[in-house]
């Protein structure tokens, strides 16, 4: 036995020597090797994605990459006009019948077909509801729970029995995806016998959604890519909805995950995508402004970025304050200097993208002042306010100086206040925004602080626990009907995890939020919506800093016909219009 | 023919501080099979004679005079290619730390095999497995042992392994320095009876390099005393060490305390180191030389035949003139 | 290795196991924040927020969660992930052959060479061959890995066009019956720049702890012996002094595997290569904790077992090391 | 006549160690990166616009290339990046001296109560070093990171020193173990001395020399830790670093559109790490005496 080990001693000796020079060098003949091989050039739409979807279970996947491969299958009745935002029919054939006395809605359907051939029916729609109701699916229930009762007449037709007339019924309700009761039955009674019915619903694995929508999904390669196909079945081929001739023109969809925007728009100058589906920070755009196969979009985002206060206690409970901090904070260096300029002022809560819900004259503080002049206009708040200072922001011949810490009207100092930002990691803007902020009130002598703190964090003491000062939010999709607003700033909505983590209250615009909701006639409703925005702007729970323009690059040599829209062109109506260069 | 004649070798090392020559111009011959002693004081260059003649100088050693005729070859003027040859092959050296002169990760076979097949690589395995039975028959230790590891074996056991080692392609000559220093007396003697009955049997030319004279005298019969890097006196084992001619011969014998030897010699105590800088061929020794006279420090040692075979180097006048009388 | 030591060592290894695994349980529970609280929808009410809460089983004290984690575990089950639906084993499978096939061959590659040419460096002492060699793989060793990455992304990847922009393959070719070469060609062709990310950085750590052991392996007397048996320089220099130098390179390799499994995430996020390491990442800033204990306990236990075998393959090299 | 010897061999060490070329280009570096964070400290006299976190240049909206006023050009928000590498210097210095300092004070005072204890307390500690060691830890601070918000620069010190100390302290107890052996320490048994004196006054000289040397090598990972750390963005973003700098580079899409953003912070951080590891390997041939006899040679 001795001698064999002996031998192979010796033998690994010799062959360590040998493997080594030959590992090495076989390494750079294979990249040699690989590097010659070239991908022959193939008509994919090639689109690129920030992160890998989360999951292609309806129910699970909200996040946005999920939402964005899902909403190519599953539809909903009624879907916006691109550029009028009004709600049009889609798998709907008419806009809906509705009979004020009974308060329901009768819908006619469309002679569409699911993706495995049979046909879409109003069966689908009464179980998409009852699987609502018996799963209380978040986001949709709540909504949904005002049609106390569906009857399906015929194959297509449904009517919908509302308790009460609701203005968020076309908006909110309507544009809500259907899904085909053949693909879930089985799913919905296994998972209703398990004791948690909804995590078994999410967790069930979906390898092939079945949608009524313009693509299918043929194969999902874990962090390599997602291939989809044309849906043969569509019904919207050929139609013209929404003033374009529906395709979809592209047989195939080749969706690759890039972990770092940089990446992506080397791959994008490179050729390797077509489109990469996530907003270009400014500081790409001089270096794709040179390269002319390649265009840029800008679009108005529907988005709120905002300053929110405490109004449950000191300081931020005077509004002279807030209003004095409305008017030293420069939205003008925002817009310059943390948007590089591609942004829109956002004087009111609602964007200005969203433009028949938009109230254009709405109270603006310090719009275009130079600092000087901001300063000064806030100190005359803060000193009618009562507030004192042993040297004030703006001495006696009106130049402006470094102030003494601000005394509140009882005469006490103000204490330290924080402002808590989301981490850099998460969005770098509003971190640096809430440096910025910090600066400014203390032009004003006020001790304010930005701490920034892990998104996860933040949520749980804001939203959750309502122990803050002040805090710097934002919603990049902020839905294009305005009953968030209600939802922000209803009283009864000032409860822990609830959505008015301002801790606004106030009567008559309680009054009024619920008087919108019912209101169907949409001028009608537009004037109320417009007066919410002027109470909420006077009295600043939330103070709107910024809204940046959404920046998208497409490659122009393969494919052309991407359609604009609010928050941008990865929109339905691209995926159907998008059709080969030739 | 003697089997290696070294005339005048001069080594030296490269230091920061300047060339030290460790050995000024040595001259001694060896016959083939006769075993040849050095003695001296620790740092008086007997090493590195060992070393030049093996051509293992380190890096900032070099031969800076002198040849070396080992065969008919010169080997001063070697190159590493042309060592490699007699390396191990016609000259082998066996080293003082024995602890770790083997490998720790190879056994000890393998080890000895290496040196056989690096000179003789077309030997057969049979060949090889015999040879290593007669090495280990040689230096007797017991065969199954020679799978082992060098850390399974003991100190003596090792310096023989390393005895068999050097003998592996039975050399013409063989260069011992200090090898029992680091082994207790018991197994230091029975190395020196094996190493003495070996050289005898395979009449190997053994230079054998020590600082202590009884184990020098035991095994060889002609011996050089050294001093600061020069041989300060040469001759056969009896000669010298019972009729010491030369100053530093008598101070070093009178160090050592022999059982029965009444100690009369005074033993001065020692003083200045020897320069080592010094190129000029002076006597190195004249510096703590009881006897020094003024020609010592102007004028140049030269040897002085005591008789045939014993000769000293030294420049005293007074000691040549007793010598020459003696005679 | 007696089987008793071997043993004492496997339990060993469980025990700290079974600690990290604790500590890392009640250390996702006990911080703020929960899954749910992420969702800023402002369609989703309070009440949903609860039902869903309820639903992952997070309402229950924490005790209790903790101990259905343990049996869950024991028993292979896992837990499902709540970021992506799915079993936290399934996910771990897809993922788990990316970083093997990445992580081990750059690791590998890198000790390897790092061995041949610290070798190479030390014999040549102080020669100009060795500054070159070490002082490059100085920098080697203190390279910024995004920074290095992305800079080889730009420069080899898109100026000179010769490798793909991250990812692991290339969709249409996948997608086609491409012949079973192309494919593994294609793969070979992504995984180019992250290996050569990984194995540069890894590279210089182990070259200069060759070069530093090989340095003092050359003071060894049994070199001189070797050289006096006459042996050849290459043959001094690559069995008897390289083999004993490269034992203390075997044990860097399990103790700075952590090291390098840094790197490695880091990589994988720059080239967005589907590793055990990106997800890690991924699933802690989701607060997804199944998946993310999952993937951190799957890395603790690839470091503990890799220390076990450098810990074998030691005593297997070196013989004066018996247990 | 302890000082004196120690300033002696202090004096020798130093002779050897500054001939080495490493060590010269390694000096020659950390006194460049010394000096840059000296002057970070007189940036406020320079006036508003050049502090690093908040100094906005009135007339420059985009990222600039060099340029007189700003000698290293200016980031998308118009501050100085010259004014911000010299703070990132200042901040890399504190967080590689502060953290290395904590773990090897750790590490140290461990491995040697560890290694003279022995018995129950070694096991303890040890097993402990074992379970850190494992960890990799820029995924864990990742973990703390996200999960309890962001920290500051000093938290992030104390959480990278934490994570180093395992590898001083095995490294520190094998030494005393061989310390432990030998006769000055049974003497000071003998002579009755507290098992905490021996190990400050006897072990703790001895073992001084290679904690030092490992300090070097524990700067080089914190500072590339916490720069990795602030480049994922979970960094302290009221502080300027380095790491920090890449992210505003990578995240506001300059990445290739501004060398000079880009590339400064980048090799600072490759550079500063690099003289405390030069630093380190040349002290290393101080420290080892058969180095030091082979360095004299």
């Amino acid at each position: 036995m001795r001698p064999g080990i002996r031998n192979m001693c010796n033998r690994f000796d010799r062959s360590y020597s040998y493997l080594s020079c030959i590992l090495i060098p076989a390494v750079f003949v294979l990249v040699l090797a690989a590097s010659c091989h070239k991908e022959k050039p193939s008509l994919y739409l090639k689109i690129g994605l920030p992160e890998a979807p989360q999951s292609l279970n309806l129910w699970l996947g909200t996040d946005a990459n999920s939402k964005r491969i899902l909403s190519q299958i599953y539809q909903p009745l009624y879907r916006r006009h691109p550029k009028t935002l009004k709600i049009i029919p889609w798998l709907a054939a008419a806009d809906p019948v509705f009979d004020p006395e009974k308060s329901t809605y009768t819908v006619t359907l469309r002679q569409a077909k699911w993706s495995d051939g049979s046909d879409f029916t109003s069966e689908d729609v009464v179980f998409t509801r009852q699987l609502f109701f018996d799963f209380k699916i978040p986001g949709r229930y709540s909504k949904w729970k005002l049609i106390h009762k569906i009857d399906a007449p015929d194959p297509h037709t449904v009517v919908f029995h509302l308790k009460e007339p609701s203005a968020i019924f076309m908006s909110r309700i309507m544009t809500v995806p259907i899904v085909s009761k053949a693909e879930w039955q089985d799913v919905v009674k296994k998972a209703l016998a398990t004791e948690k019915p909804l995590r078994t619903l999410q967790d069930h694995v979906v390898t092939h959604p079945m949608g009524t929508g313009p693509f299918v999904l043929t194969q999902v390669k874990k962090g390599a890519y997602i291939h989809m196909k044309k849906n043969p079945y569509f019904f919207g081929t050929g139609l013209t909805l929404g003033g374009h001739v529906l395709g979809p023109y592209v047989d195939d969809i080749l969706f690759r995950v890039y972990g770092t925007s940089d990446v992506a728009i080397l791959a994008l100058k490179k050729g390797d995508i077509d489109y990469y589906w996530w907003d270009i920070q400014a500081g790409h755009l001089e270096d794709l402004k040179g390269q002319d196969d390649i265009d840029l979009y800008f679009n108005k985002k529907s988005a709120l970025y905002y300053l929110g206060f405490n109004l449950r206690k000191p300081p931020f409970h005077d509004r002279a304050l807030r209003r004095a901090v409305a008017t030293v904070v420069d939205k003008e260096f925002i817009l310059t200097r943390v948007l590089q300029g591609y942004g829109t002022p956002m004087n009111s809560v609602v964007p200005s993208g969203n433009h028949f819900w938009y109230n254009p004259d709405v109270k603006t503080y310090s719009h275009g002042l130079p600092r000087e002049d901001r300063i000064k206009a806030a100190v005359k708040i803060l000193s009618t306010a009562g507030y004192t200072w042993q040297t004030p922001p703006v001495g006696e011949d009106g130049s402006v100086v470094e102030p003494s810490p601000i005394q509140l009207p009882s005469g006490r100092k103000m204490d330290k206040f924080v402002i808590l930002t989301p981490p850099a990691d998460y969005d770098p803007r509003r971190a640096f925004v809430g440096t910025m902020v910090q600066e400014w009130l203390r032009d004003l002598g006020m001790p304010a602080f930005a701490r920034p703190m892990a998104f996860t964090a933040l949520l749980d003491t804001v939203k959750g626990k309502h122990e803050f000062d002040a805090f710097i939010l934002g919603y990049g999709k902020l839905n294009l009907d305005p009953d968030y607003l209600r939802a922000f700033f209803y009283s009864k909505n000032d409860r822990p995890r609830g959505w008015n983590m301002s801790g606004y209250s106030n009567p008559e615009f309680d009054a009024i939020a619920d008087a919108q909701r019912r209101t169907i006639d949409p001028e009608e409703r537009q004037q109320l919506i417009y007066k919410m925005q002027k109470i909420i702007l006077a009295d600043l729970p939330y103070l709107p800093l910024y809204n940046p323009n959404v920046i998208e690059a497409t490659l122009n040599q393969r494919f052309k016909g991407w359609v604009s829209k609010v928050n941008g062109i990865g929109n339905i109506w691209s995926m159907c219009t998008v059709k080969p260069v030739d | 023919m003697s089997l290696l004649s070294v005339k005048n070798l001069s080594v030296g090392y490269q230091t920061p501080a300047g060339v030290i020559r460790a050995i000024d111009n040595v001259c001694f011959d060896l016959e083939t099979g006769r075993p040849l002693g050095f003695v001296g004081e620790s740092g008086c260059g007997k090493t590195t004679i060992g070393m030049a003649l093996m051509g293992l100088l380190p890096d900032n050693g070099t031969v800076l005079g002198g040849d070396i005729l080992f065969r008919g070859k010169n080997l001063a003027c070697f190159s590493e290619k042309q060592w490699r040859k007699i390396r191990g092959r016609d000259m082998a050296m066996i080293f003082q730390a024995a602890m770790n002169a083997l490998n720790p990760v190879y056994r000890v076979a393998d080890q000895i095999r290496e040196a056989i097949i690096t000179h003789h690589p077309e030997a057969a395995e049979a060949d090889l497995d015999s040879r290593l039975e007669e090495l280990f028959d040689l230096v007797d230790m017991p065969l199954e042992r020679a799978w082992d590891y060098p850390h399974e074996y003991s100190g003596g056991m090792k310096q023989r392994a390393v005895i068999a080692m050097a003998l592996a392609c039975s050399p013409k000559l063989v260069i011992a320095d200090e090898p029992t220093t680091a082994l207790d007396v018991i197994v230091q003697d029975q190395i020196l009876k094996g190493l003495r009955a070996i050289q005898a049997r395979l009449k190997i030319g053994l230079i054998f390099i020590s600082h202590d004279i009884a184990v020098v005298a035991s095994v060889c019969d002609r011996v050089c005393v050294m001093y600061g890097g020069q041989i300060v006196e040469a001759g056969t084992t009896d000669e010298v060490f019972s009729s010491p001619r030369h100053p530093y011969t008598r101070m070093l014998l009178g160090a050592y305390l022999s059982l029965d030897s009444k100690p009369d010699i005074r033993v001065p105590e020692m003083g200045e180191t020897p320069d080592l800088f010094q190129a000029d061929g002076r006597c190195r020794f004249s510096v703590n030389c009881p006897e020094r006279s003024a020609d010592c420090s102007s004028s140049r040692p030269k040897w002085i035949e005591v008789s045939k075979t014993h000769r000293v180097f030294c420049c005293n006048e007074a000691l040549i003139r007793s010598i020459n009388e003696t005679l | 290795m007696k089987p008793g030591v071997f043993l004492v060592k496997l339990l060993e290894i469980a025990l700290i196991f079974f600690i990290i695994l604790t500590l890392l349980f009640f250390l996702f529970r006990l911080s703020p924040g929960d899954p749910v609280s992420k969702m800023v929808d402002p369609m989703l009410t309070p009440e949903d927020m609860d039902h869903l809460i309820s639903q992952m089983g997070l309402d229950r004290p924490v005790w209790e969660q903790y101990l259905i984690y343990v049996k869950n575990f024991f028993t292979g089950r896992f837990g499902v992930s709540f970021h992506y639906g799915e079993p936290v084993k399934d996910i771990i499978k897809q993922r788990l052959g990316w970083t093997i096939l990445l992580f081990t061959t750059s690791t590998v590659m890198a000790a390897f060479a790092g061995v041949y040419l610290g070798k190479i460096a030390a014999w040549k002492k102080n020669s100009r061959l060795d500054n070159i060699m070490s002082i490059s793989a100085l920098v080697c060793y203190t390279l910024f890995i995004p920074w290095f990455a992305l800079l080889l992304l730009w420069g080899l990847g898109y100026q000179l066009n010769l490798f793909p922009l991250g990812g692991v393959l290339t969709p249409e070719l996948w997608v086609g019956a491409g012949s079973f070469v192309a494919k593994a060609l294609d793969l070979a062709h992504h995984m180019v720049l992250p290996l050569m990310t990984l194995f540069i950085i890894n590279l210089g750590s182990y070259l200069l702890l060759m070069r530093s052991s090989m340095l003092s392996v050359l003071q060894e007397d049994y070199i001189i012996t070797a050289r006096a048996k006459g042996l050849g320089e290459t043959v001094i220099r690559d069995k008897h002094a390289a083999k004993n130098a490269a034992l203390p390179v075997i044990t860097s390799v399990g103790l700075n595997l952590a090291f390098s499994i840094n790197g490695g995430a880091l990589t994988e996020q720059i080239f967005t290569w589907p590793g055990i390491g990106r997800e890690l990442i991924f699933a802690v800033s989701n607060n997804d904790y199944p998946l993310a204990q999952a993937c951190f306990l799957l890395i603790a236990l690839v470091v503990l077992v890799a220390n076990l075998i450098v810990d074998l393959l030691y005593a297997w090299v070196d013989p004066r090391i018996t247990y | 006549m302890l000082k004196t010897h120690y300033i002696h061999r202090f004096f020798a060490g130093w002779q050897i160690f500054i001939k080495n070329p490493v060590a010269k280009a390694g000096v020659f570096i950390m006194v460049v990166f010394m000096v840059m964070a000296l002057a970070s400290f007189c940036l406020p006299l320079l006036g508003p616009m050049y502090d690093p976190m908040t100094g906005i240049d009135p007339d420059i909206r985009l990222s600039t290339p060099p340029s007189l006023t700003h000698w290293l050009g200016t980031d998308n928000v118009g501050r100085d990046i010259l004014a911000q590498l010299l703070e990132g210097a200042k901040v890399a210095f504190i967080v590689g001296l502060s953290s290395a300092f904590i773990s090897i004070v750790l590490g140290t005072a461990i491995g040697m109560v560890a290694g003279y204890a022995g018995g129950l307390w070694d096991a303890v500690l040890m097993r402990a070093a074992d379970i850190i060691m494992v960890m990799p830890s820029l995924v864990i601070l990742l973990i703390l990171a996200s999960l309890f918000g962001q920290f500051n620069i000093w938290l992030i010190v104390f959480i990278i020193a934490i994570l180093r100390w395992p590898a001083v302290s095995r490294v520190i107890r094998s030494q005393t173990l061989s310390l432990k052996q030998r006769p000055f320490i049974e003497a000071s048994q003998v002579a009755g001395a507290s098992s905490f004196r021996i190990i400050f006054r006897h072990i703790m000289p001895n073992v001084l020399p290679l904690a030092f040397l490992y300090m070097t090598f524990r700067v080089t990972s914190a500072i590339l830790v916490e720069a990795a750390l602030s480049f994922l963005g979970f960094g302290d973003p009221s502080q300027v670093s380095w790491g920090m700098m890449l992210q505003w580079v990578w995240k506001s899409g300059h990445m290739f559109q501004a060398p000079y953003w880009l590339i400064p912070p980048g090799i600072s951080i490759s550079l500063l790490t690099l003289a405390f590891y030069m630093l380190g390997r040349a002290m290393d041939e101080v420290l080892d005496p058969r180095l030091r006899r082979q360095a004299q040679g």
